[in-house]
């Protein structure tokens, strides 16, 4: 068993961290820390999940959120997709392994993957609306959160979802007001079997090969982990039954980067546009100085004149 | 009429000097409506586009009312220039004469009408304009809805809706710079403004700049 | 108490420390730091803390149930959070979906607030005291076990029984409660008591 | 449950059947993944659904629902003709040994003394043989073909894999490997935890398939030692505490029985239940029972019971057959009912045939349901259309709607389904103006006895008769409650010396002290110790476990006398040593039983008294064979259900359980397979409890709405599309809900038939935060086991249709 944080306390605690140790903020520069804490992740160990939804509904618990009730469309995936108060969402995948004859049921806990090169923050437009803290936290900041939607876009794993109500986006902060007074994030806490643990990133990869030698003793050949580099690794890594298909887990995304487009558009495009927009200024401004006002000479008003004579 | 280079509207009133009637005041208050559309638009677009311009959004009230009212006077756009294009586009339509024109920009750019064929109401860059202009606008608003997640989210993928934003960010650059070539001509080419001011130019400015247009003017209004 | 490692409570490592300085030396206060960060102030902070049990399946995982002043009734005690007790052997902190909602059964939409009567042939409830609903749910039993009370069988044998009213006993009332609702509903002379160990 | 949740963490092999604890009890569930992950056991589960704990599994076997005695049997059978059991433990810890009478019969699936007329046996014919001495004859060498052990050979030999195959639809691999890897663990190095729930109660034939299971784990000597057991996942938080309390038809706190009819006298109730030893020198617990039953009395009836009124015997009421839910709204049925009081509960969805519920509701005169949630057999007289369709006008019940206090706002103790007593505190103020159970009871009871000392009534001394003395008779406390079925000296408790063991008033420090000549009290003898001398023990909460094997043994207290795993005297061998060292738990050291946990034995009879280590039972071994003990053969059988999809393929002339009692308007209420060819069974979901949780917006958002399972085959079969309305019918009711097509379902092949079964979750109501739906209910059937009268939820017909345009 994986120990688990000691119980929160009541007293008012000193938050362990806070705007000192962000290494980045959108549309915006920081000082780098000091001091870098230690990075931190979240595990979800797909082989253990029985897809209860406890993390679902520890996650709407703590961060006070209420969602709508829906209805059944012939499967367990209840919302069917995550939204702006349900930011962690159980996906059900019915498997037929045709090497083993076996029926696999693959329920993967989707929500931010926290990742290193956060997509969403890249994309973002509004000064400091998404910060990613030294220890892995990518958090948006509502109050400077301008409800774009820059970020689902700049996002590789579709994540974060506009609000109804304040049109502003939402996504899993991996508990950061938990994290500041030491405890781990209410889904983590809240799993019956352990499919979620959380600690360190190092520790968490060392689990990670724990469990993994017991996925492959039995069986699972290509069992892996999924901390995907595309985006410089995650702060929320899966240990997969079969890690060389993660799309076979409702679409996890295979080796997933920032979209090219987005690095386009928010890379080389930006700088190209307001060149260009320079340029054009510039140019117009020697043209004026070098050729100087188009201006219309007495003799075009004369010719005008001419032309008009006589139809008065 | 159809080769004639008359806009209802267009007048011109003998004297001295001579003074010619370019836009109704419909028609200017169309073109106000989409200028101001316009400056806006780049305005909180690029502030929305370059963090080094997101104190632009000041002028909005803040990066939440810039990116509520961006869409939104786009949509005011697209109806006011959708004025434009049908007041316009039949004078805008391109001739063998707006070719030859465009090909001797170092003329044009020169100053030196003289060797320029006789143009009609509009000169081939405004021709340009005009249609890259509306072809950038038809551009901006599907791209904008596609990319406007409050209300059309839901009908996109992802990936379209990255591709949307790509391409209207593109298309607000080119159009911008359409937007200063524009602008420019208009100061560059004295007498211009006030065609847009008060709707109207002086005869020596139609006779050096738009010789047909006073021509056709002339007989048409004879 | 060996089970916390206190290893894991510097999982966050080196940082901390000196954040709580450097923040400290700019007089920020706890609370208004949290602010300021835009990181919520710890919600249980200053709540009172009651070890409990979940209400649920016989797992019986141990709960830590917070608790602060009713905001809907003034002076009273409501619950604002519950989540798993770490310190419990079997759960360990953890919760399933239910236990993790129980806030949700506590304040559910459809908890009954008063007693409620329904009269017959009526189509709704009405609110009723407690005193009105005691005295006449006494008289109905009264009534019906002086009707139908068999004190001996055809042999003559002291039987005491009275087979007209059913007592169907929770499974969730705790063993206290559920020895009070032996000692009156035997008392009474009931035999049709049942509880879900059968379903 | 034998053992303890966290001792599923030292089992090598788990064999979930009959239940889905990854379902229904994920946090007890996380030590099967424990034992997996940090053990490397291995799960396997055998179900007809591949569920959440099926996806969890190393194995998964399906198999049709109703069908696992045969499969059960098979697996006994493969033990037994391969020899893979563990030999000494099941010749000195079971009854192996023991000759059976040679007029026991066994003849095309019925036993001797079978009376179709009455629908049961005279099970007199099922018991050993006894010598001169008065006790038990045995072969302990297995040979006597009348021996335990050789009958059972014969018996179980015909369930070849190809019968299990045949019956149950298990393809032959997957049971071979599922019997393979119970036998690896017939040996005392490996042990199999199996774990259980209402997938093996809830058929007519529910206690045989148990007693398959307690079989199975008797021949591999899986009783008794660490990751063993048979482990029963219980429903309620303190559905254990409350059968112990006795709130059920026959019984009296601690297994104790409510006399009957035939028991005039406390003389004659007591000696019909003070079991003498079956074999020399063993301890034969019951022996005690008049301690206990004394004890009780003195509790129930305090200073009116005296040695002179037989302790207040007769004040007791006595049976004249059991009421159990079934009779219960049989009888309401039938008109023959008063009034119900519903503490907790939810009849009109939680009784079979929900129809017939409804029906007997509205024939009450009163109704009382107190509860901390609206309930929908409190609003059964509103119409709610098609899912609840009645006329409000013409139901002449009055309805009583109590608020009660939930489980945050009051405190006590509750016993966990490994019989962990645990306190909960008090943590918030009772909610608006609701009131404890204790205290809406207390208040009836005060003013009933108020009434009748006033004007009279029938019955009256008996009701006055009952101890009230309670400081505030309206506020019985904790505290006074809980010494109550601790138990307390009356009077100084002296022992053979003179010398005073426990002064008056003290509370007892085990059942051990309780005697039967009314100088001690206390209602439930089991609990004795919790509440004892020292203090709360239930409140205690360290969570120490020096043997690192999932003990605990001070946090809380586990009845009896603080015992984890229950028969542990089991996990040494005769000689008092340990079976292996890897399964090392109580063994004896030269002096005493010791070990992690308490001995369930007296500590100080060495091994060489041959006292066994069952002393609950008078053989002082476990039951191999079953004696008279159940209604139903001391062998099992393969039963089918009362509906069936086939007929009994072994045993063609049985239909159902042939002892199991049936109500005339049940009976005409089934339904066959012609008209409804479909197996349906119910179960619940894990992000709902029973018919709570519909009410709690949270769990109404992850599972919203009712629906029905059903593989791809049956969906094409009836033109189902995904998430397409569908229409769910029984001979009793019909139900709507969505479908839900999945591979995790598949057709069996019976007996060369293709046979489809649908899943029915029953979570699902007309009140709450849900879609409203029909209570599931509505189409099951209300016959029982015929041990344990628990309806047969689990196996019915259906038929099912798609209702058109209707898709999601």
């Amino acid at each position: 068993m994986f120990t688990p944080v000691p119980n929160p306390t009541t007293n008012p605690v000193p938050p362990k961290f806070g705007e000192q140790d962000l290494i980045r903020r959108s549309a915006s520069t920081v000082t780098p820390p000091a001091k870098r804490l230690t990075e931190v992740a979240k595990l979800i160990d797909v082989s253990k999940c029985i897809g209860c939804k406890a993390c679902q509904v520890a996650c709407l618990q703590w961060n006070n959120l209420t969602e709508e009730v829906g209805v059944n469309v012939g499967v367990y995936d209840n919302p069917h997709d995550l939204t702006e108060n349900t930011w962690t969402l159980m996906r059900f995948t019915e498997y037929e392994n045709t090497e083993t004859g076996n029926l696999e049921w693959l329920i993967r806990k989707d929500g931010c993957m926290h990742c290193a090169d956060p997509g969403c923050l890249k994309a973002c437009p509004a000064p400091g609306a998404i910060v990613q803290y030294s220890n892995g936290i990518v958090d948006f900041v509502h109050d400077k959160c301008i409800g774009c939607g820059y970020c689902i876009k700049g996002c590789p794993f579709n994540i974060p979802r506009l609000s109804k109500a304040d049109s502003k986006a939402y996504k899993c902060t991996l508990c950061v007001d938990r994290l500041a007074v030491g405890q781990g994030p209410a889904c983590q806490k809240a799993c019956p079997t352990q499919a979620i643990v959380f600690g360190t990133k190092d520790e968490m990869k060392q689990w990670a090969d724990h469990r993994i030698k017991d996925l492959k003793s039995r069986g699972f050949a290509n069992a892996g982990l999924y901390d995907p580099p595309g985006v410089g690794g995650t702060h929320v890594m899966y240990v997969l039954q079969h890690a060389d298909r993660p799309e076979i887990y409702a679409g996890l995304p295979n080796n997933p980067t920032i979209s090219p487009i987005v690095e386009a558009w928010k890379g080389v495009t930006k700088y190209v546009g307001l060149a260009a927009i320079g340029a054009f200024a510039v140019i117009g401004f020697l043209h004026h100085t070098i050729a100087g006002p188009n201006r219309v000479t007495e003799e075009d008003e004369k010719n005008a004149e001419r032309l008009t004579e006589g139809r008065s | 009429m159809s080769s004639s280079e008359v806009d209802s509207g267009d007048n011109v009133h003998p004297g001295k000097p001579v003074i010619v009637d370019r836009y109704t005041v419909g028609a200017r208050l169309n073109h106000w409506v989409t200028a101001i559309s316009l400056v806006l638009l780049a305005l909180s677009g690029l502030a929305l586009y370059s963090p080094s311009l997101y104190f632009l959004t000041a002028l909005f009230g803040g990066g939440a009312l810039t990116r509520v009212i961006h869409p939104w006077i786009g949509v005011v756009l697209f109806f006011s220039f959708l004025g434009l294009f049908f007041r316009f586009f039949r004078l805008n339509l391109w001739k063998k004469n707006d070719s030859v024109w465009l090909g001797r920009l170092r003329e044009v750019l020169a100053g030196d009408e003289s060797k320029l064929p006789e143009v009609g109401k509009y000169n081939a860059g405004q021709k340009v304009v005009f249609w890259s202009m509306s072809i950038l606008i038809l551009i901006l608003i599907v791209t904008g809805l596609i990319s406007w997640d409050e209300y059309f989210a839901r009908y996109f993928s992802i990936e379209q809706r990255r591709m949307a934003v790509l391409v209207h960010s593109g298309a607000a650059i080119v159009a911008i710079c359409v937007w200063i070539v524009h602008v420019y001509a208009g100061i560059w080419v004295r007498g211009t403004i006030s065609a847009m001011t008060r709707g109207q130019v002086t005869g020596g400015w139609a006779w050096r700049h738009h010789r047909k247009w006073l021509k056709d003017l002339v007989t048409t209004k004879r | 108490m060996n089970i916390e490692l206190s290893r894991r409570s510097f999982m966050l490592g080196a940082g901390a420390g000196l954040a709580g300085t450097s923040l400290a030396a700019l007089g920020f206060g706890e609370i208004e730091a949290a602010h300021a960060l835009s990181i919520r102030p710890f919600r249980l902070a200053q709540t009172k803390e009651v070890r409990s049990q979940c209400p649920y399946c016989a797992v019986c995982c141990g709960m830590l149930i917070f608790a602060a002043e009713s905001k809907e009734e003034k002076g009273k005690m409501e619950v604002t959070h519950i989540e798993g007790d770490v310190d419990h052997p079997v759960n360990r902190g953890t919760l399933c979906p239910k236990g993790a909602g129980a806030l949700d059964y506590i304040k559910a939409k459809t908890r009954v607030k008063y007693p409620m009567y329904r009269k017959p042939g009526s189509n709704s409830f009405e609110r009723v005291s407690w005193d009105f609903a005691m005295e006449r749910i006494a008289k109905l039993l009264k009534d019906d076990r002086d009707a139908n009370w068999i004190d001996k069988n055809r042999d003559g044998v002291t039987v005491n029984r009275w087979l007209t009213t059913a007592f169907l006993a929770g499974s969730s009332v705790a063993n206290e409660g559920g020895w009070a609702t032996f000692k009156v509903s035997r008392g009474l002379g009931l035999l049709q008591i049942e509880n879900q160990a059968r379903i | 449950m034998t053992n303890s949740w966290t001792d599923i963490k030292n089992a090598d092999l788990v064999w979930i059947m009959g239940g889905n604890a990854a379902e229904a009890h994920p946090c007890g569930f996380k030590w099967v993944t424990e034992a997996k992950a940090e053990r490397g056991a291995k799960l396997m589960v055998v179900d007809p659904r591949f569920n959440r704990s099926a996806a969890m599994a190393d194995h998964y076997a399906p198999l049709r629902s109703g069908s696992d005695i045969t499969f059960l049997s098979g697996v006994i059978n493969y033990l037994l003709s391969n020899d893979k059991i563990h030999k000494e433990y099941v010749r000195h810890y079971t009854n192996a040994a023991f000759i059976v009478r040679d007029d026991f019969e066994f003849n095309e699936g019925l036993f001797s003394g079978y009376d179709e007329s009455k629908r049961s046996y005279d099970r007199s014919t099922w018991e050993y043989k006894f010598g001169p001495d008065g006790f038990a004859l045995r072969d302990m060498t297995l040979s006597d073909p009348r021996c335990v052990f050789q009958l059972m050979k014969k018996h179980f030999a015909q369930y070849t894999p190809e019968l299990v195959e045949r019956v149950c639809g298990t393809p032959k691999d997957r049971f071979q490997k599922v019997a393979d890897w119970v036998s690896s663990t017939a040996n005392g190095e490996r042990s199999m935890t199996i774990m259980y729930a209402l997938g093996w109660t809830q058929h007519s034939h529910g206690a045989q398939n148990i007693r398959c299971a307690a079989m199975i784990q008797l021949l591999c000597g899986n009783i008794g030692i660490p990751g063993g057991g048979v482990n029963a996942l219980r429903g309620h938080s303190n559905v254990q505490g409350i059968t112990d309390v006795g709130t059920l038809t026959a019984a009296i706190p601690g297994y104790l029985a409510l006399p009957t009819e035939q028991e005039p006298t406390l003389e004659s109730h007591l000696s019909k239940r003070t079991f003498k030893p079956l074999t020399p020198n063993q301890t034969s617990y019951w022996q005690n029972y008049r301690k206990f039953f004394v004890s009780f009395l003195k509790t129930q009836f305090g200073a009116n019971a005296t040695p002179e009124n037989e302790f207040g015997y007769n004040y007791l009421p006595k049976l004249d057959g059991i009421y159990d839910c079934i009779k219960m709204f049989d009888l309401m049925h039938q008109g023959k009912t008063t009034g119900l009081i519903c503490q907790g509960f939810n009849p009109l969805m939680a009784i079979p045939n929900s129809n017939k519920s409804r029906e007997g509701l509205a024939k009450l005169k009163f109704l009382v349901s107190m509860d901390p949630i609206e309930t929908d057999t409190a609003r059964f007289w509103e119409n709610h259309g098609e899912f609840n369709n009645i006329d409000p006008a013409k139901v002449q019940t009055e309805v009583f709607m109590l608020p009660v206090t939930s489980f945050a706002e009051e405190e006590g103790s509750v016993t966990n389904s490994s019989r962990l007593i645990q306190w909960k505190w008090k943590a918030a103020d009772p909610y608006f103006e609701s009131r404890t159970d204790t205290e809406i009871l207390a208040d009836l009871f005060v003013r009933m006895r108020k009434m009748y000392e006033k004007d009279g009534g029938k019955g009256k001394e008996a009701l006055l008769a009952v101890d009230w003395s309670y400081k505030d008779p309206l506020h019985p406390s904790v505290d006074e409650l809980q010494t109550e079925l601790n138990g307390k000296a009356l009077v100084d408790l002296k022992d053979a010396s003179g010398k005073v063991v426990r002064a008056a008033g003290q509370r007892l420090a085990t059942f051990g002290e309780m005697r039967d000549d009314g100088s001690t009290d206390g209602c439930m003898w089991i609990y004795t110790g919790f509440y004892g001398p020292t203090g709360n023990m239930a409140q205690r909460r360290d969570n120490s476990d020096p043997s690192g094997l999932g003990v605990f043994p001070n946090w809380g207290f586990s009845w009896p006398a603080n015992r984890r795993i229950q028969y542990n005297r089991a996990s040494a061998d005769p000689d008092g040593k340990p079976w292996s060292e890897a399964k090392k738990y109580m063994y004896w050291n030269g002096e005493r039983w010791t070990g992690p946990d308490v001995p369930d034995y007296v500590p100080t009879i060495p091994p060489e008294r041959a006292v066994g280590p069952f002393i609950m039972n008078a053989e002082g071994v476990s039951r191999l064979w079953v004696r008279g003990l159940m209604a139903d053969g001391p062998f099992p059988v393969h039963m089918e259900p009362f509906e069936s999809p086939v007929g009994n393929i072994v045993f063609p002339k049985l239909k159902g359980n042939p002892v199991a009692r049936i109500f005339k308007h049940d009976l005409a209420a089934l339904g066959t397979s012609k008209d409804f060819p479909i197996v349906g069974t119910t179960y619940r979901l894990t992000e709902h409890f029973h018919y709570w949780t519909k009410s709690v917006q949270v769990n109404a958002v992850t599972q919203p709405e009712f629906f029905v399972e059903m593989s791809e085959q049956l969906a094409k079969e009836k033109g189902i599309k995904h998430g397409q309305m569908v229409r769910i019918r029984s001979n009793r009711g019909e139900v709507k809900g969505k479908a839900v097509v999945t591979k995790r379902l598949k057709p069996f092949t019976i007996d060369g038939k293709t046979v489809h079964q649908v899943g029915l979750p029953l979570n699902f109501g007309f009140i709450g935060e849900t879609k409203k739906a029909s209570p599931i209910n509505g189409l099951t059937s209300a016959i029982g086991d015929a041990n344990s009268q628990t309806p047969e939820f689990k196996a019915f017909l259906v038929n099912i249709e798609p209702i058109a345009g209707s898709v999601a």
